[in-house]
């Protein structure tokens, strides 16, 4: 395997600067997120994790689709240009993998170009993490803290440096003139997380999706939209016009079906009333309608981000133990 | 931190009591939280299930919020010395019915800095400026009376400091903060003086705010939400707590506490037969403005 | 008058009063700045803040409301409760750097034509006084499509043509 | 099923095709029929589209919404959409004239399997504005005449001034081996014909399940109950075909509001047999 010292990483970041924009987690008063840098001092080097995914920057929480203005009294539509090739460095391998849950959905046919023309333009270097701590679950649903997926390179902090693995063509063309040295000593293994199984819960959710126990589960819910903003699989958005005397733009922001207004159509009817069924929607879309629909896999990473951020401690690794009590008894 | 455990079995005792006799269908109150040491909501039904019941320094959460949603029924609330202040601007507007709400009371010793999985010693900020440990409202009453000690600080010294910092640099702190918003709506959802059914920054038609999650659809929601609590805001700062990108709404909030009490000499929740002061006026005041 | 800088005034006027004021200072030739773009409300505590707070993003250097002098409010009371809020708003503004001059509320009758006039002239060479706004909370007339995620400086240029060619439906 | 979708690959599908409104006319008081061209001849032609597929409309500057294309496709013919003044695009799209440009993406989702159902009688029950999907079918059907058994239609609504399509009620009665019964819940002094719900009208009447398909289309609550009143008559679930009305985004299956369970309403639906839906309307 290579590496690379600390002192070649920032330079080999700092040529990258030429040629990509860089993005990279900083600390931005007390909060970890990730931001364009220009200089590698901007990086929070000991961070854990950033409190909004680095999702944002593939799928950013407003983005402009089209505008549309009159030129001599005919309609014209341009889109924006989205030309910048960007490095997102130092994001963890569960967010990585997120990103490719993403790509499953809206690289599906018909591909949301917006999205992909992002996605085109993005390399993924990941640090893994060395330190995992509970709350997270990566280990328990299908990632690892150092898990590649998703990632164009991996990187693990070692104590001479950091190790480099480049996972695709693209990382392998990323890291051309940064200076790698071969090493015979390997990454360290990331510590453990405490274990619990999430096996059999896709099968079985249709059968509890009626049980009382999701209105107890959810009863303190203030309906805010923290766990789905903040959930790096979440993709939902809504879709808006701006206008501006005959001009037009129309806009896709964050959208969260925490929102008591999400599924209401015009007329008042809304299919997801309760605080309950909203929280359902949240959680059998990860662990059962995103899984039928791309090859079982749950969309959900175990960054816990929802646990940590949650202002009434609903706890999902909880719910999840809870309702593997509930389809056995 | 200060020694409730006292405080923890009055009030599982009382619950039992108010849930056995059918005084009350629910008692809220709070319960340890999933990592063991800190506290979240607790809806206690049933007699039995009253143990689960706490009460320490971690419970910061203001549960008026939830009176709101079971308005109508017969329940009891753990509140805090400040949480009882929101209780009052919630009877004071006619939200929730004072015979209907059991409000159990709690000398409060202040609530300590927490996060998921992480607690100390230190008080949250608005209990280190908190001059009112004593609830306002209340039908039962638990914990030792605190003593009032005279604060050896202004407690508006943080909104002062800011007023007092070029206009350039007061724009600078407000666009920087702004601009991490994400506009999940916690810090509005998490206060229980926000209830209305439909937020005026979410209203479809007419269309006031527009759904983009930019600087000044934010600035919009920040400032409408924070004059919309102008003279009913009673403190409690769990828009700043729960808010995840760490904006220090208490600012917002704090400045209209600041002039409300300057301009008006008022004070929310401390008694609901007094009138907010944006729902009153004096014919003949002078505030400076209007000639 | 002439000014380096022509600032653009928003105007919340009671339909009661201040509109009729407004109406008589153009019916008695008296002249005022053309600076101000009156919005006529039914009555001076119909102005919410929000429409303040709109009228700022969306490019206004300072805010008039004009409303009934004090017991003289059509509907008894509005212009009282309009006071205490305002009064509240513009320290609040300021705080977030919109300076408390750009906000006023004032009693305008309807006989007041003269009172009008000398208002829009004073508020508009106070505005032009402060400049424009240091705030750069507002929507520009027109705003590019935004790509901040992929960096800030992108933005500007984002409009003009480029590698994605505009949708071909897009003519005829 | 998957829907034609013209323009090719690469192109984004969140931008609209621009299009001319033709013509309107007005079906109740706040009910228009949008009889809309699409600019682009080319777009036009590739712009195939089958009974009960829809497409979203934008009213530019307000917004776009889903609706059902309420027109039997033909080479040249524009696309007609009813759509009833209820919300912000609604409104939008009724403050327009002929001549203004709309935005048209689609066409999007399944449509009704007329193929599969020849042969059959066929049952059509729409509810107020849930019969504008419900009027291509009852044309097809005239359309194809011979292919198809009777034709019998249940057309209800709120008051009789809440019925659509009152100009095509001669056209289908007058159609071989036809049926129309109408019924409102509230009738005036002028009404002669049934002041009934429609699940009880669906009883009266009678349907039978004997090679037979049932169209059900209206307010949810009104779906749930006449798919109960048709069951009780012996139809199976999937005899019974309903489209359902959801609140829509993309119409592509990303912005993730439509489904109902499993099942995104864009992208798997609208159409459904009552056999899929079962879970479905439970969560309804």
């Amino acid at each position: 395997m290579d590496i690379i010292t600390r002192e070649s990483l920032k330079r080999w970041l700092t040529t990258l600067m030429d040629r990509y924009q860089v993005m990279a987690p900083v600390l931005a008063e007390g909060n970890h997120l990730f931001r364009a840098i220009s200089s590698t001092d901007e990086i929070a080097w000991d961070y854990y994790n950033s409190v909004v995914p680095p999702k944002e920057l593939i799928f950013p929480l407003t983005e402009s689709l089209f505008t549309l203005e009159y030129q001599n009294g005919v309609p014209q539509i341009q889109e924006p240009v989205i030309d910048r090739q960007t490095v997102i460095f130092g994001l963890r391998p569960c967010d990585a993998r997120a990103i490719a849950m993403l790509d499953a959905s809206f690289m599906n046919d018909p591909v949301d170009v917006p999205y992909a023309r992002r996605r085109a333009l993005v390399t993924l270097v990941g640090w893994a993490c060395v330190r995992p701590e509970s709350p997270c679950f990566c280990v328990n649903i299908g990632g690892a803290p150092n898990g590649t997926q998703g990632l164009d390179v991996l990187m693990t902090e070692g104590t001479d440096g950091y190790f480099v693995e480049p996972v695709t063509e693209k990382g392998k063309a990323v890291l051309e003139g940064a200076e790698l040295k071969h090493t015979d000593a390997v990454p360290p293994e990331p510590a453990a997380l405490p274990a619990f199984s999430t096996e059999g819960l896709t099968e079985r959710l249709p059968e509890v999706f009626l049980s009382p126990m999701w209105q107890q589960q959810v009863e303190a819910c203030i309906s805010c939209k923290i766990c789905t903003f903040l959930c790096p699989t979440c993709y939902c958005f809504d879709v808006r016009d701006r206008r501006d005397g005959e001009a037009v733009e129309r806009m896709r922001c964050w959208d969260s079906c925490q929102g008591a207004h999400f599924s209401k159509i015009a007329g008042g009817y809304n299919p997801r009333a309760t605080k309950t069924a909203r929280w359902k929607q949240f959680f059998y879309h990860k662990y059962l309608y995103y899984p039928e629909r791309f090859g079982g896999v749950i969309a959900c990473v175990g960054c816990a981000r929802c646990v940590r951020k949650c202002p009434v401690n609903i706890d999902i690794r909880e719910v999840i133990q809870d309702l593997k009590e509930d389809i056995s008894a | 931190m200060v020694a409730v455990e006292n405080i923890t079995q009055l009030i599982q005792e009382k619950a039992r009591e108010l849930l056995s006799s059918g005084q009350v269908e629910l008692v809220i109150g709070y319960q340890r939280a999933s990592d063991g040491v800190t506290a979240r909501p607790a809806f206690v039904r049933k007699a039995e299930d009253a143990g689960k019941l706490i009460f320490d320094q971690t419970c910061t959460h203001n549960l008026g919020k939830y009176a709101i949603e079971h308005r109508g029924k017969s329940l009891a609330i753990v509140a805090k010395a400040c949480d009882t202040f929101g209780i009052n601007v919630l009877i004071q507007e006619k939200q929730i019915v004072r015979e209907k709400t059991y409000v159990i009371g709690i000398n409060c010793p202040g609530v300590v800095e927490s996060s998921f999985g992480e607690t100390g010693d230190r008080l949250q900020y608005r209990c280190q400026i908190c001059q009112e440990h004593a609830p306002a409202v209340f039908d039962y009453i638990v914990g030792d009376p605190i003593l009032e000690k005279p604060l050896d600080f202004d407690p508006y010294a943080k909104v002062k400091e800011l007023e007092a910092l070029p206009q350039e640099e007061r724009i600078a702190f407000w666009e920087k903060h702004f601009d991490r918003c994400i506009r999940c709506y916690a810090c509005r959802n998490a206060c229980p003086q926000c209830y209305c059914t439909e937020c005026v920054v979410e209203q479809i038609d007419p269309n006031w705010v527009g759904a983009p999650i930019q600087v000044p659809e934010k600035q919009i929601f920040h400032v409408i939400r924070a004059f919309h609590l102008a003279g009913r805001c009673i403190g409690c700062n769990e828009c700043e707590r729960v808010c995840p990108v760490g904006i220090p709404l208490s600012l917002l909030n704090m400045k209209f506490s600041l002039e409300v009490e300057q301009q008006f000499g008022y004070k929310p929740g401390r008694d609901p037969e007094v009138c907010a002061p944006l729902a009153t006026y004096q014919p003949d005041e002078d505030l400076g403005i209007g000639g | 008058m002439s000014l380096d800088y022509e600032p653009r005034i928003i105007g919340f006027l009671c339909n009661w009063c201040a509109f009729a004021g407004a109406d008589l200072a153009g019916t008695t030739r008296t002249t005022y700045p053309s600076n101000i773009r009156i919005i006529r409300v039914p009555c001076s505590g119909r102005v919410d803040p929000l429409l303040v707070l709109k009228a700022f993003q969306q490019g206004a250097d300072a805010v008039l409301i004009a409303g009934c002098h004090p017991g003289d409010c059509h509907y008894v009371q509005g212009n009282y409760y309009a006071r205490r809020r305002f009064a509240l708003l513009r320290q609040f503004l300021d705080y977030l750097g919109i300076e408390k001059e750009r906000l006023r509320l004032e009693w305008v009758s309807a006989s007041e034509g003269r009172k009008f006039s000398r208002l829009v002239t004073e508020m508009t060479q106070e505005v032009a006084r402060l400049g424009p706004r240091k705030d750069t909370v507002k929507r520009p007339a027109r705003q590019a499509p935004v790509l901040r995620p992929l960096g800030q400086e992108e933005a500007a240029p984002a409009l003009k043509g480029g590698a994605a060619a505009p949708a071909k439906s897009g003519g005829e | 099923m998957t829907s034609a979708q013209p323009g090719g690959n690469g192109r984004n599908p969140y931008v609209p095709y621009l299009a001319k409104i033709e013509n309107t006319l007005d079906l109740t008081y706040d009910v228009r029929l949008f009889r809309v061209r699409l600019i682009d001849p080319a777009v036009e032609e590739a712009f195939v589209y089958q009974p009960g597929q829809f497409a979203v409309v934008s009213a530019f500057g307000v917004g776009e919404s889903p609706f059902d294309i309420c027109s039997l496709w033909q080479p040249g013919a524009p696309l007609e959409f009813a759509i009833r003044r209820v919300g912000t695009v609604t409104s939008g799209l009724h403050a327009l004239e002929p001549g203004d440009v709309v935005g048209v993406r689609g066409p999007f989702g399944n449509w009704f399997p007329m193929e599969e159902y020849r042969g059959k009688d066929i049952i059509i029950i729409g509810g107020g504005i849930g019969m504008a999907p419900m009027r291509s079918v009852v044309n097809w059907v005239v359309e194809h005449r011979a292919d198809y058994g009777a034709l019998r239609v249940l057309n209800g609504a709120r008051s009789p001034q809440d019925l659509v399509f009152t100009n095509e009620f001669d056209l289908w009665r007058s159609s071989p081996n036809s049926e129309l019964v109408l019924t409102v819940d509230r009738g005036d002094d002028k009404w002669k014909d049934r002041v009934a719900l429609i699940p009880a009208v669906a009883t009266e009447l009678q349907y039978s399940p004997a090679n037979a398909v049932a169209f059900v289309c209206g307010p949810p609550i009104m779906i749930k109950f006449t798919v109960k009143a048709l069951q009780g008559l012996g139809f199976q679930g999937e005899q019974i075909i309903t489209t359902l009305e959801s609140k829509m985004k993309c119409g592509i299956g990303k912005c993730g509001r439509c489904n109902i369970g499993q099942s995104y309403v864009c992208l798997d639906g609208p159409v459904y047999t009552f056999a899929q839906a079962t879970q479905l309307l439970e969560e309804l």
